[in-house]
C-alpha cells in the first residue's frame, strides 16, 4: 500500500501560477525559441504581455489557471480570479478562446501596452 | 461695507509691476480705451464673455441653451479660426449676461471675465504669496482698467491691504481729478504710473480721452515725496521715435523733481487674441511686436539725463 | 466613427485608444485597427477630426500632440 | 574655421545652448564628447549599432562552471577575475581616463546570474545581437540554458510566498527586482580610498587572526568562522583582480606609447595614463589624474559584478582637495588641463552601458541608470564643503552636455553667491540639473527616518535619484531593494474596485468592499488607507526576502570589498547583520493621482452628489467611453493639487501622513522604519497602460503626472507660486523623505542679470516653505516642437524627465508630449 499523500497547504493556484512564472522561459535550443505558430497566443486579443518582463510572457484574460493545452482533449478552466500565463509563441491551436488581434504592436521604441504590444524580435519576424 | 467689485483676474507671481514678486489685482473698468490696450478685458465696468476660438468646435450646445437668440450659428471651425475671419459667436448688443451658453459648453470655450469679489476674497488670495513677497521685496500691486476708477472699494482695499503689512503698489494712468488720486497715492509704497503721449490731441485720438489731467497730475505728484516709477509705452507710429523721447526727457525736467525709475515699456501683440474673444477688433493689427533690444538707444537717452531706467519694467532690477 | 484615412467605420472604443492631449479637452488619439492611422478623436462628438502623422525618426512613430489641442 | 566670439554670441542670444558649448569647448573634449555612444535606449530600443557584450558573460559563465565547489562568493570572485583579467581592453583617442564596462565602446553588458527572465529577454531583444546574428542565437541560447532556473530571481521566485511572488511580478504595483542583481549601492568612499593593496593587507591581517582562532580553544563562537575566510579570500581575489585590470592599462598605454605614436603630446599622455594605471587603484591617489582615475576604475569594475543601477557620489568632496592642490596650489596643470580630465570624467561616465529589462528602459528612458552625482552640501561639522571642483564641475558640465551622470545640488544657505550663479548657469542653459536639494531638511530627515547621527548625515549623498544615505560605514546601504517601488495610483484604484485589477485581470489588493456602499467620505479614505497598507506590506515583505537572501542567492565580493564593515567581519557587504544601520524606503511612483481623485470622489460624489460611485465606476470600467462630458467634469470641476486650493491639499496631506503613519510601523531588513519617497523617474509614462481609468480625469493609456509632487500636467492653473505653496503644506521631515518637484520655467523671462535675482528669490523661498527638492526645465515648447519635427537637428536638446535628465530626442514620442504638456511657469 502506497503513503498516501496529504494536498499541500500551498497547492493552491498561486502556487501553479508561481510555478508558471519561473518555468516559462525553459525553452531549449535556437528552434524552439524561434518558433511562432500561425495560432500562437501572442497573436490573440486575449494575451496580455507582462509589464514586469519582456522574455515574451504574459496572462491571459478568458482563460484561467490551471488550464492546459497540451493534453487531449485540452483543459480549459473559465472560472477563477487569476489567468493563465502563457508564452507569446505557445500554441493556442487547441484553444477554443483563440481570437485574432487587429492590431499587433511591434514596435519596441513606445512604451509598453501589454494589450497590443508584442516586442520580441521572433513576433516582428512572424508579423512581417 | 461687505461690498464687491469685478475682478477680472487675480495673477500671481508678477514680476513686472513693482518690486520684487507681486500679485497684480485687476479691477474691471477704466475711463481710457487705448488702442493697444493689453487687457481689453478689463476697459468695460461690467461683466464680459471669452468666445476661445481655438476651443470651440462649433458644436452649437451655446446656440441651443441661449434665450435671447444672442449667439450666431456654427460654422466650420478652422473658418472661424482663419486670421481674417469676420465670424462671431455672441451677438454683444442682444446678450443680456445670464450665461446658460457659458454653463452649455463642454469644451471651455466660453468663459465668464469678472468675477465680483469681496475685499477679503481678495486679500486671501493675495496673502497666499507673502514668502514670495518677503524674499523679494514684493507684494500686491492693484492694478486695472483704472483703480482710481473705482473709488471707495479700491480705497478700503488698499486700506485692508496695508493694516496686514502688504507692500503696496498703485498702478495707474492718472486719469482721474488730482483729490482721488491723492488719496490713493497716501495709501501705496510706490505709484506705478503711465506716460502715454505728451501731445493731447493724439493722446485723444489713440485713449479716448486728453492728456491734460494726466500730465498736470504727474506734476502735483512730482512736488511730493512719494515715490514713482514712470511707465514709459514705446508704441509703433506714436512713441517710438528719438525726437519724441527727447521730448519726454524735457518734459519730464521741467517737472519739480525726477521721478525715481523709467520702465520702457516696448510694445507687443500677445493681447490679440483676447480681442478676439471679446468680439472686438485689434486695432494694432498691422504692428508687429517691437523688440526690447531696439529700445536700448531710447534708453540711453533717458541714461543721459540722469534717469534710472529699465527696459520691460523688471521688478528684479536695481 | 469613421476613420480620416481609410474610412473604415466602428464604434469609437473599437478604435485603440492611445493617449491624450491634454487631460483637460475632449481632444485624443486613437488607432485605425484597419490601417493603423493615428486618429485625433473628439471624445465628445466621437469624430475623427484628422490624422495625426508619424514621424520617422526611430524614437517616434507615434504621433505629436501640436495643432490638436489649444 | 575657427568660430568668432560673435557667432557665440549669437548662439546665446539665441539660447542655442549646445551650439555654444561645442564651440566653446576644448578640441579634445570635443572630440571625446562626439565619440562616445548613446547607451540608454531610446524610447525602448537600444539606438542603432548598440550590441550586448558575449565575451563578458562567457568568460564569467565558463569560471562559474569550473569552480562548482566552491561557496558563492569565492566562486563568483574567480568568474569575475577571469572576466577583468581578460576580457578585451582599449584606450579611446584623446582620453586621458581608462576603463569601460565591456568590451568594446558600443557594448552593453549584461549579468546571467541576475534573472533568467531577463536573459530571455535580451535573446529576444530587437537589434542588439552582433552579427552574424545566427551565431548569436546560439551563443545566447547555451548561455540561456546554462542559467536558465540557476538564476538568483529563479532562486529567490522559489521561497517566497507564492501569491505575493505572483503579485510582485504581475508589473502591475511595483518596479524593480528584488536581487542585487538589479540594485544599486551607496559607496564607502572613505574605505575604498585606503587603495585596494592596504585592504588586501587588512584582510590579510583579519585572516590571520581568524586563522589562530580556529586553532584555540573550541567554542559554538568559532563556527561562523569557517564561512568568512573564503569570503575574506573572494574580496582579495577581486581586489587583485582589480589591480591587474588596471596594470594591462598601464601596459597597454606603454605599449602604444612606445611603439605605435608619433605625436610627442600625445605619447607624453599614455605615459602618464601608464603611471596613473600602476599606481592606483593599488595605492591611494596623489593627483587630480590619479584621483579620478581611481574612481573611475572604482565604478567600472564593481559593474563587472552587477547592475548598479545609480552611482551615489559626492565628486567635489572627493576630488576637491586634488583639483585645489594641483591647479591652485602647485599649479602644476591648469585650470583648462582640469576642465579636460572633469569633463572626460562625465564622458567616461556616460560610456558605461548596461542592458536593462524593457520596464526600466521605459522607466529610465534615454539613460543607462540614475547616475546622480551629489555635489555641494555641508562638511561632517556642518561648515560649507563646496569648493572650486563644484565649481568647476558646473562649468565643464555645460562644456559637455551629457545626460548622464547629473548633479543633484545640496543647497544651504551658507553657499556662496558665486557658486549659485554657476549652478544657475547650467539650469539656464537647459541641463535640467543640478536639481536643488535642501540640506539641512535632508539631514533632519535622514535623523528623523533612519537614526543617523548627526555627523554622518550631514555627509549624505543620494543614493539614486533623490533619496539621502550618508556613505559611511554603517551608514552605507548595500541594496536598493532593500526598500520597493510601488506603483501607488493603484491605492485609489483598488479602493475603487475592491481590490480588483482590471489590468491584469486578477484579484490583487484586499476585498476592501464594493464602493459603491461606501456611505461617507471617510469610509472611501479608510478603504485606501487598507489598500495602502496592504500595497506598502507586499512590496516590502517581498524585497526584504530577497535582501536577506541575496548573499546566499546573489553575492557581492566586490562590493564587500568596498565596504568597511564587511572587511572588518567577513561578511557579504548584503549581509544585513553586520552593524547596518538601514536606510530604507518605498518609492511611491504615481503618487499625486491619489490626491486628485480622492478630491474629485470628495467634491463630485459626496459632497456635490452630482455622480453616484455607481455611475463613476461604470464609466471608469469603460475607460470614460461615451462618458466624455462626465470626465471633463471630473477634470475641471473638482480641485486639483498644486493651485494653492486647501480642499484637496488637505487631502494630499492627509494621505501622506496615514502612509508615513504606516511606514513608522513597517520595518526593513535593519529594523528600521519607512518613509514613502514620491517620484517617477519616467514610470510615470510606463504605467500609462497599466493603470486604469482614474477619477482625476485620466484615462488607461494618458501618462500619469511625472514629479512626486508635481501637480497634473496643465493642471497647475495658479502659476508657480502656487504651485510651490501647495508642496509647503508638506511636512518634509515628518511626512516622508525627497519629494520630486519639476517645474518648467521659461528662458525667456529668466535671462540676464534680472532673470538671476528672480530665480533667487524663488529659491529663498522654497526655502522658506521647507521644501527638500526642486528641479527645472527652462527650453521652451517651441524648441521642444522643433525638436520633435527635425530631431536631427536638436540632438543635443537636454531635458529633465524626472529625477534625471534625457537628450530630449532619446526618449519616447509619448514622453516627449508629456514634458510638453507640463505647464510653463511664465513667472509674469
Amino acid at each position: 500500500m502506497t503513503r498516501k499523500k496529504r494536498s499541500s497547504r500551498r497547492d493552491n493556484k498561486w502556487n501553479q501560477m508561481r510555478d508558471g512564472l519561473t518555468n516559462l522561459s525553459t525553452a531549449k535550443g535556437v528552434e524552439a525559441r524561434e518558433t511562432v505558430p500561425d495560432i500562437a497566443c501572442g497573436k490573440c486579443k486575449n494575451f496580455s504581455e507582462s509589464p514586469y518582463a519582456s522574455d515574451g510572457r504574459g496572462s491571459c484574460s478568458v482563460v484561467k489557471t490551471g488550464s492546459d493545452f497540451t493534453v487531449d482533449p485540452p483543459l480549459i478552466l473559465l472560472e477563477g480570479d487569476t489567468g493563465m500565463m502563457c508564452m507569446f509563441n505557445m500554441d493556442a491551436a487547441k484553444c477554443s478562446h483563440f481570437d485574432l488581434m487587429d492590431i499587433i504592436d511591434t514596435d519596441g521604441n513606445e512604451c509598453a501596452d501589454p494589450q497590443f504590444r508584442r516586442a520580441q524580435r521572433q513576433m516582428e519576424k512572424a508579423m512581417s | 461695507m461687505n461690498s464687491e467689485t469685478l475682478i477680472s483676474q487675480i495673477q500671481k507671481f508678477s514680476v513686472n509691476d513693482g518690486p520684487g514678486f507681486r500679485t497684480n489685482v485687476f479691477l474691471k473698468g477704466c475711463p481710457l480705451h487705448c488702442a493697444w490696450c493689453h487687457n481689453p478685458e478689463t476697459q468695460s465696468f461690467g461683466r464680459e464673455i471669452y468666445w476661445k476660438t481655438r476651443l470651440c468646435v462649433q458644436c452649437g450646445e451655446c446656440l441651443e441653451a441661449c434665450p435671447s437668440e444672442a449667439i450666431n450659428p456654427p460654422i466650420a471651425p478652422e473658418e472661424a479660426q482663419k486670421e481674417n475671419s469676420t465670424y462671431q459667436k455672441i451677438i454683444t448688443e442682444k446678450c443680456d449676461l445670464c450665461f446658460k451658453c457659458v454653463e452649455a459648453c463642454q469644451y471651455n470655450a466660453l468663459e465668464i471675465v469678472g468675477e465680483p469679489m469681496s475685499i477679503d476674497q481678495i486679500l486671501k488670495e493675495v496673502e497666499q504669496d507673502r514668502v514670495f513677497y518677503n524674499n523679494s521685496g514684493g507684494g500686491m500691486t492693484l492694478s486695472g482698467g483704472e483703480p482710481t476708477a473705482h473709488g471707495e472699494f479700491a480705497l478700503k482695499l488698499l486700506d485692508a491691504a496695508k493694516s496686514r503689512k502688504l507692500h503696496l503698489c498703485l498702478d495707474t494712468s492718472g486719469f482721474c481729478q488730482w483729490d482721488i488720486l491723492k488719496q490713493f497715492v497716501a495709501k501705496v509704497d510706490l505709484v506705478l504710473y503711465d506716460l502715454k503721449h505728451l501731445d493731447s490731441k493724439l493722446h485723444l485720438k489713440m485713449t479716448g480721452v486728453p492728456n491734460e489731467p494726466i500730465l498736470d497730475n504727474l506734476k502735483k505728484l512730482t512736488g511730493t515725496d512719494y515715490r514713482i516709477w514712470l511707465r514709459i509705452l514705446v508704441i509703433p507710429d506714436f512713441s517710438e521715435t528719438i525726437e519724441y523721447h527727447r521730448d519726454v526727457v524735457k518734459f519730464l525736467l521741467t517737472l519739480p523733481r525726477k521721478v525715481d525709475r523709467i520702465d520702457l515699456l516696448p510694445y507687443h501683440n500677445w493681447c490679440e487674441d483676447k480681442y478676439k474673444w471679446l468680439g472686438r477688433k485689434w486695432l494694432m493689427a498691422d504692428y508687429q511686436a517691437i523688440d526690447p533690444v531696439e529700445v536700448e538707444i531710447l534708453k540711453d537717452i533717458y541714461e543721459m539725463a540722469g534717469f534710472n531706467v529699465t527696459v520691460g519694467g523688471s521688478g528684479f532690477e536695481n | 466613427m469613421k476613420c480620416v484615412a481609410c474610412g473604415f467605420e466602428g464604434p469609437v472604443d473599437k478604435f485603440r485608444y492611445l493617449y491624450n492631449a491634454r487631460i483637460d479637452a475632449s481632444m485624443s488619439m486613437r488607432q485605425c485597427p484597419k490601417c493603423n492611422e493615428w486618429n485625433a478623436v473628439d471624445e465628445l462628438k466621437d469624430e475623427a477630426l484628422e490624422i495625426v502623422n508619424p514621424g520617422d525618426a526611430p524614437w517616434g512613430k507615434s504621433a505629436g500632440i501640436e495643432g490638436i489641442s489649444a | 574655421m575657427a568660430t568668432t566670439a560673435k557667432e557665440i554670441k549669437e548662439f546665446e542670444e539665441k539660447q542655442e545652448w549646445w551650439w555654444v558649448a561645442e564651440k566653446t569647448r576644448s578640441s579634445r573634449l570635443d572630440y571625446l564628447r562626439k565619440a562616445v555612444w548613446k547607451k540608454g535606449a531610446l524610447g525602448g530600443n537600444y539606438a542603432p549599432g548598440i550590441e550586448i557584450d558575449l565575451e563578458f558573460p562567457e568568460l564569467y559563465t565558463e569560471t562559474w562552471q569550473e569552480n562548482e565547489g566552491d561557496p558563492i562568493m569565492l566562486r563568483k570572485a574567480k568568474s569575475i577575475g577571469n572576466v577583468l583579467e581578460n576580457l578585451p581592453i582599449f584606450i579611446t583617442d584623446q582620453s586621458q581616463i581608462v576603463g569601460c564596462v565591456g568590451s568594446a565602446p558600443h557594448n552593453i553588458v549584461s549579468y546571467w546570474q541576475g534573472a533568467s527572465m531577463i536573459n530571455e529577454e535580451i535573446y529576444n531583444e530587437q537589434g542588439i545581437l552582433p552579427q552574424p546574428e545566427e551565431k548569436s542565437l546560439e551563443r545566447l541560447a547555451a548561455l540561456n540554458e546554462y542559467w536558465g532556473g540557476n538564476t538568483a530571481l529563479d532562486e529567490l521566485a522559489k521561497v517566497l510566498d507564492p501569491e505575493d511572488a505572483v503579485k510582485f511580478m504581475s508589473g502591475a504595483i511595483g518596479w524593480g527586482t528584488p536581487s542585487s542583481a538589479v540594485g544599486y549601492a551607496t559607496k564607502d568612499f572613505r574605505h575604498i580610498g585606503k587603495g585596494f593593496e592596504n585592504i588586501i593587507e587588512e584582510i590579510d591581517e583579519n585572516m590571520e587572526r581568524t586563522d589562530k582562532l580556529l586553532r584555540g580553544n573550541p567554542s559554538p563562537d568559532l563556527l561562523p568562522l569557517y564561512d568568512k575566510l573564503p569570503r575574506w579570500e573572494a574580496m582579495q581575489e577581486v581586489l587583485d583582480a582589480a589591480i591587474e585590470y588596471a596594470a594591462r592599462y598601464a601596459r597597454l598605454a606603454r605599449i602604444i606609447a612606445e611603439n605605435f605614436e608619433t605625436d610627442p603630446k600625445r605619447k607624453e599622455e599614455l605615459l602618464r595614463i601608464a603611471e596613473t594605471c600602476e599606481r592606483v587603484p593599488a595605492q591611494p591617489p596623489r593627483t587630480l589624474q590619479e584621483s579620478i582615475q581611481y574612481d573611475h576604475f572604482v565604478q567600472v569594475v564593481v559593474r563587472y559584478e552587477t547592475y548598479e543601477g545609480a552611482m551615489p557620489h559626492r565628486p567635489d568632496y572627493l576630488h576637491g582637495p586634488f583639483f585645489d592642490k594641483d591647479v591652485n596650489i602647485n599649479k602644476s596643470i591648469t585650470r583648462d588641463d582640469a576642465l579636460d580630465l572633469l569633463g572626460e570624467h562625465l564622458i567616461r561616465t556616460y560610456e558605461i552601458g548596461i542592458f536593462s529589462p524593457r520596464w526600466t528602459r521605459e522607466g529610465l528612458q534615454g539613460i543607462t541608470g540614475t547616475w546622480v552625482w551629489t555635489m555641494g552640501g555641508v562638511n561632517e561639522d556642518g561648515t560649507d564643503a563646496c569648493n572650486d571642483c563644484t565649481t568647476a564641475y558646473m562649468q565643464v558640465a555645460r562644456l559637455v552636455r551629457i545626460a548622464n551622470p547629473t548633479f543633484s545640488f545640496r543647497w544651504h544657505p551658507k553657499v556662496k553667491d558665486e557658486l549659485m550663479r554657476e549652478i544657475f548657469e547650467c539650469i539656464r542653459h537647459g541641463l535640467g540639473y543640478p536639481s536643488l536639494r535642501n540640506d539641512p531638511i535632508l539631514v533632519e530627515n535622514a535623523m528623523y527616518w533612519h537614526g543617523h547621527p548627526l555627523r554622518e548625515a550631514r555627509q549624505w549623498v543620494t543614493q539614486s535619484c533623490m533619496s539621502p544615505c550618508p556613505p559611511t560605514k554603517y551608514g552605507c546601504q548595500p541594496f536598493r531593494m532593500a526598500s520597493a517601488t510601488a506603483n501607488c495610483a493603484k491605492i485609489v484604484e483598488y479602493t475603487l474596485h475592491n481590490g480588483y485589477d482590471n489590468v491584469v485581470n486578477m484579484q490583487m489588493g484586499p476585498k476592501t468592499g464594493n464602493a459603491v456602499d461606501f456611505k461617507t467620505y471617510d469610509e472611501f479614505f479608510e478603504a485606501w488607507t487598507k489598500q495602502m497598507k496592504w500595497l506598502l506590506n507586499i512590496l516590502v515583505r517581498t524585497v526584504a526576502l530577497g535582501r536577506a537572501k541575496d548573499p546566499e542567492f546573489f553575492s557581492r565580493p566586490i562590493l564587500s570589498a568596498y565596504y568597511e564593515r564587511a572587511v572588518e567581519t567577513g561578511t557579504d557587504a548584503v549581509d544585513y547583520t553586520n552593524g547596518e544601520r538601514g536606510n530604507a524606503w518605498v518609492t511611491a511612483f504615481t503618487w499625486v493621482e491619489n490626491a486628485d481623485s480622492l478630491a474629485a470622489v470628495k467634491k463630485l460624489i459626496y459632497d456635490d452628489k452630482k455622480y453616484t460611485m455607481a455611475e463613476l465606476i461604470e464609466a471608469l470600467k469603460n475607460n470614460w467611453d461615451g462618458k466624455e462630458e462626465m470626465r471633463l467634469d471630473f477634470v475641471n470641476n473638482a480641485p486639483k493639487w498644486g493651485n494653492d486650493d486647501d480642499y484637496v491639499d488637505d487631502i494630499m496631506v492627509q494621505c501622506l501622513k496615514t502612509t508615513a503613519a504606516h511606514g513608522k510601523e513597517i520595518k526593513c531588513v535593519c529594523g528600521n522604519n519607512i518613509p514613502i519617497l514620491p517620484e517617477n523617474v519616467s514610470g510615470n509614462i510606463h504605467y500609462a497602460n497599466v493603470v486604469s481609468a482614474l477619477p482625476n480625469g485620466r484615462r488607461l493609456g494618458d501618462a500619469l503626472y511625472d514629479g512626486g509632487i508635481s501637480p497634473g500636467p496643465g493642471l497647475d492653473k495658479k502659476g508657480p507660486t502656487a504651485v510651490l505653496k501647495s508642496c509647503g503644506k508638506i511636512d518634509h521631515v515628518l511626512d516622508g523623505r525627497a519629494f520630486l518637484l519639476n517645474q518648467r520655467l521659461s528662458p525667456t523671462q529668466l535671462a540676464g542679470e534680472k532673470g538671476y535675482q528672480l530665480w533667487k528669490s524663488y529659491v529663498k523661498s522654497w526655502d522658506d516653505l521647507g521644501m527638500d527638492h526642486v528641479q527645472f526645465n527652462m527650453v521652451d515648447d517651441s524648441t521642444l516642437r522643433a525638436a520633435q519635427k527635425d530631431p536631427e537637428k536638436y540632438q543635443e536638446v537636454i531635458v529633465r524627465v524626472a529625477g534625471y535628465s534625457a537628450h530630449f530626442v532619446d526618449i519616447s514620442r509619448k514622453t516627449q508630449d508629456n514634458i510638453i504638456q507640463r505647464t510653463v511657469q511664465g513667472l509674469g
